[in-house]
């Protein structure tokens, strides 16, 4: 296994030393094929903290999900059976974390989560062993309601693909926002024309747009947007506005606000650090997915230097206390093992010519999740 | 034995060899792949009725493969969590038992099977491929956007089904019983090959207008192979969803038919084992290639081309020659 | 829903068939011409999408970049079919579906080898970037009446090709009678690399087009090759004026399904669920459509028994 | 008429402005060789197919044994009595000659969802078959695979196959086209003795053939019967010479 051999070399090379890893971690994220670019992202990010914290003790095993739900089970069980890990992390999306997560902390192994939040794993099903470093499903669309609120919107026209992603979304939006609701409408997933939704927008009498459209569903969007000509102010989760698809969106996303609970700009020396040293060894600006594995790696390292992976017990009360430097600035769990932290509304700016974003406001502080309470663990 | 018989026996010997090994070498996930490779084998081996004796090329099994998942998926969820999955007319609950969830699956998978069937089966050629694939997407787009079951995130069950007299969670368990049930699938398709209905089917892929003359009804025989080549599919889908403990719309997509067909054409187009050594090289090539680079596509579509450019007839026909005619 | 919005919507239809048409043609060309069933198609759209995307970032230059995607495509097309398409065309259906599902792989992750895995810029010329008001008030994107007006000329082109000229007789004849071609002196070999060229050039034309108001990423070729099977199946494999007929058909019942269904889902429903079972049905529409012209017509609406 | 078996009643098919067959009643009778003959493209293989139900026919009707066919498809009329030869060999070319004849067995037995029985091992399928195979004079080549017979060899199968339905009428279709003189005296001999298991409407262009063979013969021009007669009447009808025959009567 190539990847894996380069990840350990590059582990033992920064060491200098050959002990036996102490900690493995098993990574299964999307390197190939569609949304490829959020993995590599991730597993950059995680890489770059593994690097800069050259422990000779923590061992990093990666693999291709392909985005396939099965592939990814198929992977857990070869990292939890076959490799023998101590921890698992890296899935991007919702379904394929659905389909692992369950089983994999079922078998007493940590899972930490760089991306996805799904709304079971917060709520009913969540575990002990399970730790989301990067945000519940609905956050970033909460926030983006109470900007609606405090921006003075009335009356949203909201959309996202017919997915369960895509209905937390609308509902997290809904939850928070407190004017009413000119139309919502659930699109095909990985549509790609959207004149005729953009037409239904122009005639709703709306007076501002929600959307979630993740990927390339939301660079047509945008773009076919800009074009139409309809003139109402867009808001809209980090996950268009990324780093990574930005500049192909261009000029269309100019101006446009999004909620995030991370940027480039957020004033710590963690994140300057993190934004300087990622620039330089890949030479590109990182994104909110490297910001995330970066993240998940270093409240691990937090965690190997309080307590014992063995010691189960122990492990899992150092991840919980997190005491470690975020480029988010401050991060918390809260009782679900979810984060509490504040969440940003960002604007989409040129640097240069360089498409990126600012930050201008805040949606949310301190924000938990809706579904903490229904968690009994 | 003819060469084939011999290479038919040493892919059940590998297939059956490996994980017994991987039992001794303690390598659990050998077990792992070699059951994916065993129910992949099943679901090209009930593919293969339709599309090797019948010259049915279906471009939409995956919806069978899919159903007999969310079979799987439904029953035992609704067993998971005590809800009945209806109480009015009569009671319908949930159930955890293996037997019970292959009958289901491969009875509903068969009845859709059905339906599609009468009316893809009006059309023939090119239009067949597509009609099934219009179909295949139809239960597509409905698993992904009814919320019921999970929509796009899929189902998952914590905890394997049962089976009894054995403890499914053992990997090397788990692998024998679907091991078993591929042979016992295999015998039957070997039966229903030298069958009446068998020649019948054969006869009107070759030639339909014989069959007709002979007073016999090329749509019927297409119609009952595709059903069961439907329920097998079905059951392969079951067994795949408990090896995964998990389904969702990825098993109805229609990469997933290809890649069953796939097997089936990497082995051999209407030899009986030829999705068995087909799926075992699949599973082969996604496990070593998926190594060897990230772009482990582009090896894995050259292979494949040079696999349909080079070797016709697939490998058993590249090592055994032509299917030599049945007495 | 008002009238203007009705045929605002109309026109919406409009334009997302005439796109269709102009990934279809080159599909059913090849089909009809050769027989071949192409699932490549779509890769060699994605590559017109990536060459214009390319050029356009070293250029600036919008035309340039819609030439390069014709050129690129068809270069490409030409290539495959010298190499590997033309040891397909006596083979069965089912080889032939297997070995461009091979292309597909090596085509996208060879791409993404290339341009990397995020999204690749491409934008519609300065000029046609702001919506027009057309008679009656209604607000169209001025990119999208251009495409309607291009679709509309390459389909008048293509009728003109196949009725009009010497290619085209060359054409209809190798469609009816492959050997009474050969016969004729004319050199199959070549008209066969012409044909699919010019399918692969039609199928990069219409990625560079689509791509200034989409993604150009990886993958994009596959969901539009689906659709464009649909519409060559439902017009008939082989059929230019099927593809057309097929691609409107698809274009209106697709746009107007979004917009209408859970509206009349809502008159009986609670608007959640309206919603819900009206997006799923829509996303289901299409293909409702296929097999139902195939259940009444085996053979689409225009093709050949 | 009690000894007809076989009558088409006024059968029309038009493609287009062609009118294939126009308006053709006629009748095959027990015992009997009946020829159809005509210049090519006369409508013989049409009305062939409208008679077998492989073709829809635009009106009139067609009987056997006093039943109607004509609202049933091919495999009905096949299952009914009808046993036919193909103008080119039809037949399944991967499977083995006892393989074919099996296949006419099975459909003279009518039940073929049989799942489990090797039904080579079927012994009434397979002897019928076998015997089938023996009066077309193939018994020898019962394993081997239908793609590597000679032509000729091919047609006897083609007979041998409508042999095994057991039919009540036989309708060929040019079985001694591309046979050798030799393979043409066979056929004929074949034929003399198949007019004894059920009379055999019979299209053919060889004229010795007929001639030697056919009992009756139709003539058919243009879609239409211009007549119908024994051998010697046709021989001397002077309009047929002039229409059809020319002057080039056989001996």
């Amino acid at each position: 296994m190539k990847l894996r051999s380069a990840a350990l070399a590059a582990a033992m090379a920064l060491a200098g030393a050959t002990a036996q890893a102490d900690v493995k971690v098993g990574m299964i994220t999307t390197l190939s094929g569609g949304g490829a670019g959020l993995g590599i992202d991730v597993r950059d990010g995680f890489m770059l903290a593994v690097q800069q914290a050259g422990r000779d003790d923590l061992e990093v095993v990666i693999e291709d999900d392909q985005r396939k739900p099965d592939i990814a089970v198929q992977l857990a069980d070869k990292m939890i059976q076959s490799e023998k890990v101590d921890i698992l992390t890296g899935i991007i999306w919702s379904n394929l974390a659905m389909a692992v997560v369950p089983a994999a902390t079922a078998q007493g192994k940590f899972y930490l989560s760089p991306n996805a939040g799904p709304s079971p794993l917060a709520g009913k099903g969540c575990h002990k062993n399970y730790f989301n470093v990067a945000w519940q499903n609905d956050n970033l669309h909460e926030a983006a309601g109470a900007y609606a609120n405090d921006t003075g919107f009335k009356n949203s026209f909201i959309l996202a693909p017919n997915y369960p992603a895509g209905k937390d979304a609308l509902t997290g939006y809904k939850r928070f926002f407190e004017g009413e609701m000119a139309g919502e409408l659930y699109t095909k997933l990985g549509q790609t024309d959207y004149a005729a939704e953009i037409a239904q927008i122009r005639a709703s009498g709306a007076d501002s747009v929600y959307f979630f459209l993740p990927g390339g569903m939301g660079i047509s969007f945008l773009k076919q947007y800009a074009a139409s000509g309809v003139e109402l102010p867009l808001v809209g989760p980090a996950f268009s506005f990324d780093q990574g698809i930005l500049q192909a969106v261009g000029d269309a996303a100019m101006g446009v606000k999004n909620t995030s609970q991370w940027n480039k700009d957020i004033d710590n020396a963690t994140n300057a650090a993190f934004v300087e040293t990622f620039q330089a060894e890949y030479g590109r600006l990182p994104s909110l997915y490297a910001s995330q594995g970066f993240d998940t790696a270093n409240l691990l390292i937090s965690a190997m230097g309080k307590a014992d992976v063995a010691d189960a017990d122990a492990f899992r009360a150092a991840l919980k206390d997190a005491e470690f430097d975020s480029v988010r600035g401050k991060f918390a769990f809260g009782d679900n093992h979810h984060p509490v932290q504040d969440i940003y509304v960002r604007e989409v700016i040129k640097e240069g010519d360089v498409y990126t974003n600012k930050i201008i406001a805040t949606g949310l502080s301190d924000h938990a999740d809706a579904y903490a309470a229904d968690c009994k663990m | 034995m003819t060469r084939e018989t011999w290479i038919n026996v040493a892919s059940l010997a590998v297939l059956l060899g490996v994980p017994l090994w991987a039992l001794m070498a303690d390598e659990p996930f050998i077990i792992t792949l070699a059951t994916r490779a065993a129910i992949f084998a099943l679901a090209g081996v009930g593919l293969n009725l339709a599309l090797g004796t019948g010259g049915l090329v279906s471009l939409g099994h995956a919806a069978f493969f899919g159903i007999g998942g969310y079979a799987m998926g439904i029953l035992a969820s609704h067993a998971q969590s005590y809800a009945p999955i209806m109480e009015a007319p009569f009671l319908i609950e949930g159930t955890k038992s293996m037997p019970v969830i292959w009958l289901v699956a491969m009875v509903t998978s068969a009845l859709a099977a059905l339906a599609i069937g009468v009316l893809s089966l009006r059309t023939s050629g090119v239009y067949f491929i597509m009609i099934t694939l219009a179909f295949g997407q139809m239960v597509y787009y409905f698993a992904i956007s009814w919320p019921a079951y999970g929509g796009e995130d899929g189902l998952s069950i914590y905890v394997r089904n049962g089976f009894p007299g054995l403890n499914t969670l053992v990997p090397i368990q788990f692998f024998g019983l679907c091991f078993v049930i591929l042979c016992l699938v295999l015998l039957l398709m070997n039966a229903i090959h030298k069958s009446a209905f068998g020649l019948a089917l054969s006869a009107a892929r070759q030639n339909e207008t014989r069959v007709l003359s002979v007073g016999l009804k090329p749509y019927h025989l297409r119609l009952v192979a595709f059903v069961i080549s439907g329920a097998v599919t079905g059951l392969a889908g079951a067994l795949f969803a408990d090896l995964n403990r998990f389904v969702s719309p990825t098993m109805l997509s229609w990469q997933m038919s290809g890649e069953i067909i796939i097997f089936i054409i990497i082995g051999g187009v209407g030899r009986l084992f030829g999705p068995v050594i087909g799926a075992m090289i699949f599973i082969l090539l996604e496990h070593t290639l998926g190594g060897l680079s990230e772009f482990w596509h582009v090896y894995l579509g050259a292979l494949l081309l040079g696999i349909v450019l080079f070797a016709k007839g697939g490998l058993i026909g590249a090592f055994a020659g032509r299917e030599k005619a049945h007495d | 829903m008002t009238i203007l919005l009705f045929i605002e919507q109309m026109l919406n239809g409009l334009q997302f068939g005439v796109m269709l048409f102009l990934m279809s043609a080159g599909l059913t060309l090849v089909f009809g011409v050769m027989g071949l069933i192409n699932l490549a198609h779509g890769s060699l759209y994605m590559i017109g999408a990536f060459a214009a995307a390319a050029v356009a970032a070293a250029t600036g230059s919008f035309v340039l970049a819609l030439m390069a995607s014709l050129a690129a495509a068809a270069l490409a097309g030409a290539l495959i079919e010298l190499t590997i398409i033309r040891r397909l065309y006596d083979r069965d259906h089912l080889d032939q579906v297997l070995a461009t599902f091979a292309l597909i792989l090596i085509f996208s992750e060879g791409t993404r080898w290339m341009f990397g895995s995020f999204p690749l810029f491409l934008d519609v010329p300065k000029v046609l970037s702001g919506p027009v008001t057309l008679p009656g008030g209604i607000q169209f994107p001025a990119y999208r009446l251009s495409i309607i007006v291009i679709g509309l000329l390459v389909a008048g082109g293509m009728f003109a090709l196949i009725n009009r000229t010497r290619v085209g007789i060359r054409i209809r004849a190798g469609e009816a009678d492959r050997e009474m071609i050969a016969a004729l002196g004319v050199d199959i070999a070549k008209l066969y690399t012409f044909v699919f060229a010019l399918g692969a050039a039609l199928a990069g034309f219409a990625g560079a087009l689509v791509g200034a108001i989409q993604s150009v990423q990886v993958g994009m070729g596959e969901p539009v090759l689906i659709l464009a099977f649909v519409v060559i199946v439902i017009g008939g494999i082989g059929s230019i004026k099927g593809a057309f007929v097929g691609a409107l058909l698809v274009g209106f019942t697709d746009t107007m399904g979004r917009i209408l269904l859970p509206q009349i889902f809502a008159l009986f429903l609670e608007p959640s669920s309206a919603v819900t079972v009206g997006s799923a049905l829509a996303s289901m529409l299409i293909y409702i459509l296929m097999a139902g012209v195939l259940v009444f017509r085996p053979r689409g609406l225009y093709g050949v028994a | 008429m009690t000894d007809v078996v076989l009558r088409t009643d006024r059968l029309f098919k038009s493609f287009g402005a062609l009118k294939a067959t126009n308006d053709v009643s006629l009748d095959l009778r027990k015992g009997e060789i009946h020829a159809l003959i005509g210049p090519n493209g006369a409508g013989k293989s049409t009305l062939i197919q409208q008679i077998t139900g492989h073709l829809a026919s635009d009106s009139g009707a067609v009987s056997l044994m006093d039943e109607h066919l004509t609202d049933v498809g091919p495999a009905e009329r096949a299952r009914k009595g009808l046993g036919r030869t193909f103008q080119i060999s039809s037949l399944a070319m991967e499977h083995t000659v006892l393989q074919n004849a099996v296949l006419g067995a099975l459909g003279q037995r009518g039940n073929v969802m049989a799942f489990f029985k090797p039904v080579m091992k079927d012994v009434r399928l397979v002897s019928a078959a076998k015997a089938a195979l023996a009066q077309v004079g193939l018994a020898e080549f019962a394993t081997t695979r239908t793609a590597d017979l000679s032509h000729g060899q091919r047609r006897q199968l083609e007979v041998a196959v409508a042999l095994t339905l057991k039919p009540k009428a036989f309708l060929m279709d040019e079985p001694m086209a591309g046979l050798g003189l030799e393979g043409a005296q066979q056929m004929i001999g074949l034929l003399t003795e198949l007019r004894k298991e059920a009379p055999i409407l019979l299209i053919e262009h060889d004229m010795d053939a007929v001639f030697a063979l056919a009992d009756r013969i139709s003539v058919l021009v243009y879609g239409e019967v211009i007549a119908t007669g024994t051998p010697e009447e046709i021989k001397v009808n002077p309009e047929i010479r002039r229409a059809y025959l020319g002057d080039e009567v056989p001996a």
